[in-house]
């Protein structure tokens, strides 16, 4: 979290520099299905990122030890295109990315019904095109869908949103500049239908009243974005970028 | 024996406890295990702690080097968090590059010290833009028994208060303490069943569905939260779980300052 | 199911087509799939563009650096090419540092590039010696249905001509458009049984004895070739996939200029 | 490639730097069977290039997953040694030894028989303990020498060479100066006895007749080099490194 | 091994600089079974040493191409703590920590009794958690207690220690300044019952006869040493970190 | 067939003949293979040596590049050696990052070259603290019959006597001969069952017991040893060894001095 020196984050009239009102979120954009390779793949807009989300499995394990005979094991690798941010990120896994993968594996994990494929890998690739400030909850969400395109049983989606602080204020959905003057950062991610909170992390400074407050209105988000989960859902063999056709039909 | 297999009777009998509200080892679910800490163990330190939380054993050193600031922060020294879970400590560490366990915990670790403040940073610059104090927080887990968030947060913390910057070493001044304004306490909370367990032992922590870890400093103002596991809380548990931690947090804080 | 079975009958099948001079998709045998450009897709970058090749799908960025130039050319900008085979593009590719397939990609891509001079590096000298602009061009495949050589080689160009210089940022002047001289254009061709196919979807790809790449400028000069896979080519047929690849280039290129 | 500036690399007479003609190729010494360890072996010089290939194999593939249950596969990894160039070179593999390991990989798998060995490796090393521009072409060709001398059942054996572009011609076979302020490299490796092309890679600028003409050219030398490689084979049992005995003999 | 200047490593009453005698060991303390999830451990203090080892096994060897279907293998890995010396270490091994785990390996096999538990591993961890030279010895000895405490059964434990030149004189056992400033370092280690040895290296400059005083002199300060083992090993379930209850049996 | 594996027959061989003081080759227990020392045979490198010890084959090669002194010897130019062991020259070694015997082989070699004072490294500085001439010896090992250390070393020493600086290549004043003050000499002994063997050749290096290297130089003093394998010696034996290394290694310093 930086220091906003002189710059004035929230405007007299409660506006932030995006114009957007404090608990209002970005535009976000979802498309279902596609990728032609993958079993299941999803393409998110939100604000400034672009991510693609890809399921492979459930298949194999490998290496073998990976295996557990009881369930599945959910893999997600999240991962930024070294253009996707200003300063050119050295291609492949750095520790910031080893974290995030870890935990929005286990976020996953909970809802899909692995018990059902035992000894198999359900393989979930993000991959943040472009990025501004939240792309791991952009990641997440659009991972769900694609986890959902791939035809894998699932209790219910995920929907993650982040709330932060800032120039004193608590405001839905962070963008950059936002991010790199704001005071406090918390990701969350949420079964929608049972409201149960699968990923929470926090930086910053926030009392718990902020806390409390933040978590409220970023659970209603949750919901107002799952319904864009399902319109992408629905609406994957009619619209997409490839409409003429289905491609995961054509393949086979 | 393979010791990672907790047989179906351990976890039914842990799991029996937790709805009775009991654990394994008598304690109350909000009640940590004995926590020591034995600052100064290591003089080629510059600082360094080793805290024992039950039978967890954790050790802290914290080297002071001279490099370059970041670009966007001239003026301020530098942090870096490393931690090690070294095959010593317990049969399921391996013999290799860090992997996501011991990332994670190194990264939760340094943002519960960097978003509190803890470190007076801008004390730490010796040339803006060119030269500046650079302070490695190395953790080193000895044995493992459960909660290593805490132990090496607390190990951390702990380790920052013993340390001297060496500047004489260095021909740039007299040594001077390293300024710490903030004292940021981790507490790990995980839920087994429907119960929440503080301080969650090795066998908890290893049938637990889910983990969260608070920071608080010492306003009880919360600094850094990571949640863990597949598993879900409620709402409601998170808020129960981070009024436990500003209250336990103020305990195990007079461990360091006392 | 392994996607990378192809089954006897499949591959048979595709055979039999060849020796009659078809293809899968009814093509003819030197006719590429419908090719899509678009630029400026990743406001992050300072160029980019997103290349199809019927349903192989590739993002091409770049980013503008400064740097040290080589000891051998201290009045050049330095050009380097990067490709990432992400798992996510297909089962085939594994997660993990850049294999023998994703290094040969970027170098020949480099190369296509860079022996056609195809950027003006010495406007891209700063500071004789001291000081140039570096341009990394990095190229994500993301859905992989056969001939990334081409696709790839597509979009780097393609990014190229997107591309501003971002001086301003640096305070080093005015923005300019990066100096693109010349406008490579690869053309794959594979060998399967005796027939010769240009643009190979996956699935000829695999099954495909031998293959060679022709890289052609807007003069129909050669600028980098190479041949890959386990089988042969004869001197004849090398001379006929260097005059297509020329014929074909002239074709994809206006994908680019126009 | 590079830029020459004022130096004339090709004199009024047509001659080379080196007193070369156009087409006239360094000079070439081959030796098989020159390593007790390894199943086959090959020194080469070539022009200023030193060059030591072995072969081992047919063995088990490791790891496991690499065994194809039909054939052989063909492992050819190009090392260059850290003192071999003027500007030392950090030990192991870099992208550009990767790259060159798989093309010859690929070559030398076209003229074994393959299919007698389902599931094993064979291993062929190229060490470059000397370089002077040509390595690749330089390697290959002893790795055939290697393969034979171990008595790998082949179609026939590999030959390679290069051409370029000089101070405006095409020559044969360029060497480091030659290399580094030249205007086109083109290595190709063939089958001699049917004049197929293995290997073939180009960088520079070159139109296509001049592609034509050195292609025909390079045909023509390899040839030449292919009655060298047959030398080496026949005398392997009277010359060497230590012609006063068999090693290979002697170890069994 | 380096330049003591104007240093006087030796004072004329035939001191060291730490007032130690030429062939006075620096006190030593050991503890046996100081930690929980190891099967065996030992701390230990000797000088400005502090190590801990841990042994667990005998366990499956991993991966399984180490398995020896005659004995265990014996890996040893030493580790120093990156704050353990006065310029931080990066963490991780370096090449000096690779060859010393080796040789300390070669060494505790030796006493080991492999031949009893075919396949497995017996893995001995030495962490360096505060350097003072001497190192080696001091985590082999430490090792070979952690060994016993674990209940590998062993021929004898092995004692290591090593004795040097400084300031022209040959003196045991050197520590930090000694060691930058001195003329050699022979770092030995023993079977204390057979006096054999199963450890020797040394770097500097000795002369046959300084070499043969000092190893007679090393041996004698092991069979000291070797008491300091055994005492620990006695004392085992009476002292130690938690003398309060036996964590081995409270974690049963 | 796989080489490793000696048969129980060809061991007790050895076993047998070792009793009686004899080797499968015939020679005396402290004789050495026939040496051959060949210098200057890479042109790329500032020195070069191959070594025979019987069918053993090194390579050692000496670049010379300029950088940073440490900054405990601002004044001293710098040593580095590496040794390779490369796939070509045994079944038995691996292609991939150098693993634990090729670490120790170039650290008991450098630790020879290093601890003997064997290049003047003091004439080795250009600039005080700044810059100073660095001595890179690589060892390619060619082929491997046993013996390593001693043909390294007497490579690697062979390599440095043949070493010119090229000053001039650098415009740092004119080339000079790379100044050799001593002339370290290890001599490898190993232990098969209770008989010493000078010298082992593979067969015999792979069933002994104990394996000891001693390097003295040419006033007979001893510089560095290293003892390897999970084998024993007694002090006797050590000081046997030492004594034949001695006497064996002024032999062999001939072979590099001549």
């Amino acid at each position: 979290m930086g220091d906003s020196g002189d710059l004035k984050l929230i405007d007299d009239s409660g506006k932030r520099l995006d114009g957007r009102k404090l608990d209002e979120l970005r535009p976000i954009k979802i498309e279902a299905n596609v990728l032609r390779r993958a079993d299941g793949s999803a393409y998110l807009e939100w604000g400034g990122n672009k991510i693609l989300a890809a399921v492979y499995g459930p298949r194999e394990a490998h290496p073998r030890h990976l295996q557990d005979p009881t369930k599945a094991i959910v893999q997600c690798r999240y991962n930024m295109a070294a253009f996707s941010v200003m300063d050119r990120k050295r291609p492949g896994p750095d520790r910031r990315s080893v974290e995030i993968s870890k935990i929005l594996s286990e976020a996953l994990a909970y809802v899909v019904f692995t018990e059902q494929f035992p000894r198999t890998s359900i393989d979930v690739f993000i991959e943040v095109l472009q990025a501004d400030a939240g792309t791991r909850c952009s990641g997440l969400t659009a991972a769900s869908v694609a986890l959902a395109d791939a035809g894998i049983p699932m209790k219910d989606l995920i929907v993650s949103c982040a709330f932060g602080k800032v120039g004193g204020k608590v405001v839905l959905d962070l963008y950059k500049e936002e991010d790199n003057l704001g005071e406090a950062d918390v990701p969350i991610a949420v079964v929608p239908r049972t409201e149960e909170i699968v990923l929470l992390q926090m930086d910053g400074h926030l009392t718990v009243e902020e806390l409390n407050h933040g978590l409220t209105m970023t659970m209603d988000a949750c919901k107002y974005i799952y319904g864009l989960q399902r319109d992408a859902l629905k609406n994957r063999y009619s619209t997409g970028m490839d409409n003429e056709e289905n491609p995961k039909e054509a393949s086979k | 024996m393979n010791e990672e297999v907790i047989s179906e009777i351990n976890r039914n009998f842990i799991y029996q406890l937790a709805e009775k509200g009991r654990r394994i080892d008598n304690r109350a679910p909000d009640e940590f295990r004995p926590i020591g800490v034995e600052k100064g163990v290591v003089n080629t330190a510059e600082g360094s702690a080793r805290v024992h939380i039950g039978r967890t054993d954790v050790l802290a050193g914290v080297k002071i080097g001279i490099g370059e600031p970041f670009p966007d922060t001239p003026a301020k020294g530098v942090l870096t968090t490393n931690a090690e879970l070294i095959p010593l400590a317990s049969p399921t560490f391996e013999f290799g590059p860090p992997r996501e366990d011991s990332i994670e915990l190194a990264r939760v670790v340094d943002r519960g010290i960097r978003e509190s403040g803890t470190i007076d940073l801008e004390k730490l610059c010796l040339e803006e833009g060119e030269k500046v104090w650079i302070v490695f927080i190395d953790i080193h887990v000895l044995d493992y028994d459960g909660n290593l968030f805490d132990a090496s947060a607390l190990g951390a913390l702990a380790a920052l208060t013993d340390t001297t910057v060496p500047a004489s070493r260095f021909e740039l001044g007299d040594d001077f303490k390293l300024p710490v304004l903030h004292y940021p306490i981790a507490c790990t909370t995980v839920k087994v069943e429907n119960t929440l367990l503080l301080d969650p032992a090795l066998e908890e922590e290893k049938i637990a569905s889910a983990r969260l870890t608070v920071t608080t400093d010492e306003n009880k103002d919360v600094r850094a939260m990571q949640k863990g596991k597949s598993g879900s809380f409620t709402l409601d548990e998170v808020k129960k779980i981070i009024t436990s931690s500003q209250e336990v947090a103020e305990k195990n804080r007079k461990k360091i300052i006392e």
